[in-house]
């Protein structure tokens, strides 16, 4: 976990927490901010105890930023942070988000088409951090391999039912790791609940 | 040859200063490949240095989500007018189509029902002439079809104009929106045009002399002028108009939802309506 | 005992000689079971022997077939007149609807194609807006139930006007039919009338003092009219109205096929268009 | 075959043929009228001699009489005919050929509900000969059997199509037969190519 991600006290339990400026009615503590783990895929990667290998100050992608509840806490402790989001109502709340950070740079692009964005994200990036949620989820993350240092981290979450929702959310995510590792190691898996159900996180490097 | 791969970059060719340049390279470039930019750009002269790099691209970037966002959103104005005018075309032409069922019905059987109703009634059937079965299939299609377009109108409108949407209902919203011919000249209109859009025909000919003025247009659909007693009714649409015209300019200029608009005109209506009964 | 079970028989109460009241008998009676009705009816003494039975029973099982069917066909020609008007509205409403999905479609694809055509271009594609795709298959349904129903007028006008569906072609007999009300109305109208059916408005305007006498109504449909040159197109539209009234004419009071009807028209529509080639 | 059904040369080849005046521009010879068999149930179970049990002068139920082709050729070996059509084009045709017949008599009745006919034709006929093509044959065949003799016959040819053009034909004339069974007894089964494919002629008597 980044140093700058820290657990504080909420109503008295244990909680994650970043500090920045609140952003979305979060509670907060002094200039800590709540970041709850339930609503947030990468805040539950920690709650999981993954190697995410994320550090302060990283050079980071976020795929499917969407209002950017997560990628405000990730702009906290990272450098810079490009948010991809494509839907028109969420970028609108990202647009918000990011006025309140100085280094968290909005994109309203297709995460499935990084070369329209390539011009903006530079390279040897340190992670990308991945949550969308439209099918073809190991796709997007081999496409957007290109913006990854040799030694980066893919930190994804891969939603089941995005993908097939007749299907035995084990075999969509056997077929999602087959696909990621034409380009991935695969360094870490988990089943994210309770906090997401059927929801796969993977931890990987280019290879 | 950095400088070759350097012009590849959104920040190549654009001064640093001309924001508007700078968010259309970002908006409509493309490269295969990354690069380091902030080096690049450093490097090629486009800024001093990477601090200066990234506040340059934190204006080029914010500028250009915004830029695309609100042109979607206007875009969205007129997917929401094709969906409301398309459902009233489906709307009508069932309907249309109804009436000539109705009509061959009848001539074979003298306790056939009329209308839509009896068109969803024997669609599937197969105790009546097949050529009037797959009528009134179609009949039931084109209701199925407005039915799905308004869930689509539901679904759209809050994106499109959410103050709008709150106090209008999103069908309604839709309409005035269409009346109009797009968000922005709804903003743009006053209050008193908006409450009888949709009235034209009667706004004309009142203004040629012939008949009153008209108290209300479209929004007479809307619960809180049907719903209020005739007397009490001009006032009713007066102020629902205005709120709408607030709402709309909000929603062009800003897009902030504001809940405290609803509660201003609940208000409102509940007093004309007060007022009319103590009368 | 055998009065009892005569009196259910065909014959019972009827006087010989009322072949009407014995074909009604025929067409609406019933009994559970049969009889040796020749036997009974002679014992009844309503026929004197069993030859004069079957002669009796043969005059009013033919008149009652007959009127049967000539009444089953009138009514067939109601049919016609519900199936044409209904395959006109959803052509209309069809093309109504293309045209909504045409500026839809345009909004969101330059390239978008227009009309009926694009609608079955993009029905069942999943590269569209949904919304989209649904109402264009909307479009497709009415385009084939209008074709459905053109396949059922073809089918049917023969059996209700054969002479008038031979030569005007089943959609247009059927028209000409619903213009008229029914078959026995076209069938009174002289052959002017007929000639204009469908012209109204022109007719009406032309009898109130505006615009010339139209020169045909939704004849000019017709081949023989709409492909003869404009100057003789006058000449031949009378020449077809008049073997069309002469073909209702028939075809209600006889229902008589008469191929020498349409030979005729052909070389009278030969004569006019050489004499206008040789102008 | 009735003594009046004869075998006669047309064209160097023996066929059926029957006495009367021709309604339908069938190829004649003297007073005598081609029967042909292709365009006739009757006319084959003729030609695949089978025993139909039909007799000059009897007295006989037409049901499904179409245009007349076929009971015109009856009307000329029987005694009084009754011919059953409900379809409106065909009854006129039916009128034509009645008219040209003394003891021919047409009913524009349906032949599913014989007591709209019952108080016209006569009870005790010596045959029912059954073409409907409409699905329910077997069942109009048993609701006919009221007007039969108890040595009548049932005289009727089956379309498979008509029950189910899916099935196997077999399989429908199995499930006729099993129905015809509650109220006749069964005299004689044929197929009838090479006149008619898939059709099942049937003779039957009343039990």
């Amino acid at each position: 976990m980044p140093e700058s991600v820290t657990r504080r006290e909420f109503d008295g339990e244990e909680r994650l927490a970043t500090r920045g400026q609140p952003v979305y009615g979060e509670p907060t503590d002094g200039d800590w901010r709540l970041w709850d783990a339930r609503r947030s895929k990468l805040g539950a990667m920690f709650e999981l105890e993954m190697e995410t290998g994320l550090e302060d100050d990283d050079h980071v992608l976020y795929l499917g930023a969407a209002s950017g509840t997560t990628v405000s806490h990730v702009a906290d402790f990272a450098g810079p942070t490009y948010a991809v989001e494509f839907a028109t109502r969420p970028a609108r709340d990202l647009l918000d988000v990011a006025e309140s950070r100085k280094r968290l740079f909005p994109l309203v692009k297709d995460a499935r088409m990084p070369e329209r964005y390539a011009h903006v994200v530079e390279s040897e990036l340190d992670a990308i951090v991945q949550d969308v949620a439209t099918s073809g989820q190991a796709r997007v993350a081999l496409e957007n391999r290109r913006f990854l240092a040799h030694d980066g981290r893919l930190v994804a979450a891969f939603k089941a039912r995005s993908e097939d929702v007749t299907a035995d959310p084990n075999d969509v995510f056997e077929g999602v790791l087959a696909t990621l590792e034409n380009g991935y190691e695969i360094l870490e898996t988990a089943r994210m609940e309770p906090f997401h159900d059927d929801h796969l996180a993977v931890v990987a490097t280019p290879k | 040859m950095n400088e070759d791969v350097a012009s590849a970059g959104w920040f190549a060719d654009v001064d640093q200063m001309e924001a508007e340049a700078a968010a259309a390279r970002i908006r409509t470039g493309e490269a295969e490949t990354p690069e380091a930019w902030p080096v690049l750009a450093v490097e090629s002269g486009a800024v001093p240095d990477e601090q200066a790099y990234y506040d340059t691209l934190r204006a080029a970037t914010l500028r250009a989500a915004r830029d695309t966002v609100t042109e979607r959103e206007r875009a969205d104005d007129r997917q929401l007018i094709h969906a409301v005018r398309s459902m009233d075309d489906c709307d009508r032409v069932a309907n249309e189509l109804a009436e000539r069922l109705t009509e061959w019905a009848g001539s074979l059987d003298d306790e056939a029902g009329s209308g839509v109703e009896y068109a969803r009634e024997i669609a599937g059937s197969d105790d009546h002439e097949p050529r009037l079965v797959s009528l009134a299939e179609r009949i039931v299609g084109l209701t199925d079809e407005a039915e799905e377009l308004r869930t689509f109108i539901e679904r759209r409108a809050p994106d499109v104009a959410p103050n709008l949407a709150a106090l209008a209902g999103p069908v309604l919203a839709a309409r005035l929106i269409s009346l109009a011919g797009d968000l922005e000249s709804l903003a743009k209109k006053p209050s008193g045009t908006v409450q009888v859009l949709g009235a034209e025909d009667a706004l004309f000919a009142h203004l040629r002399g012939h008949g009153t003025s008209p108290k209300h247009g479209v929004i007479f659909t809307h619960e809180y002028v049907r719903a209020t007693e005739p007397d009490e009714r001009g006032s009713a649409a007066r102020a629902l108009a205005g709120k709408l015209s607030i709402a709309a300019r909000i929603d062009y200029y800003s897009g902030e939802y504001n809940a405290e608009l609803e509660a201003e005109l609940d208000r409102r209506i509940e007093r004309i309506r007060t007022r009319g009964e103590s009368e």
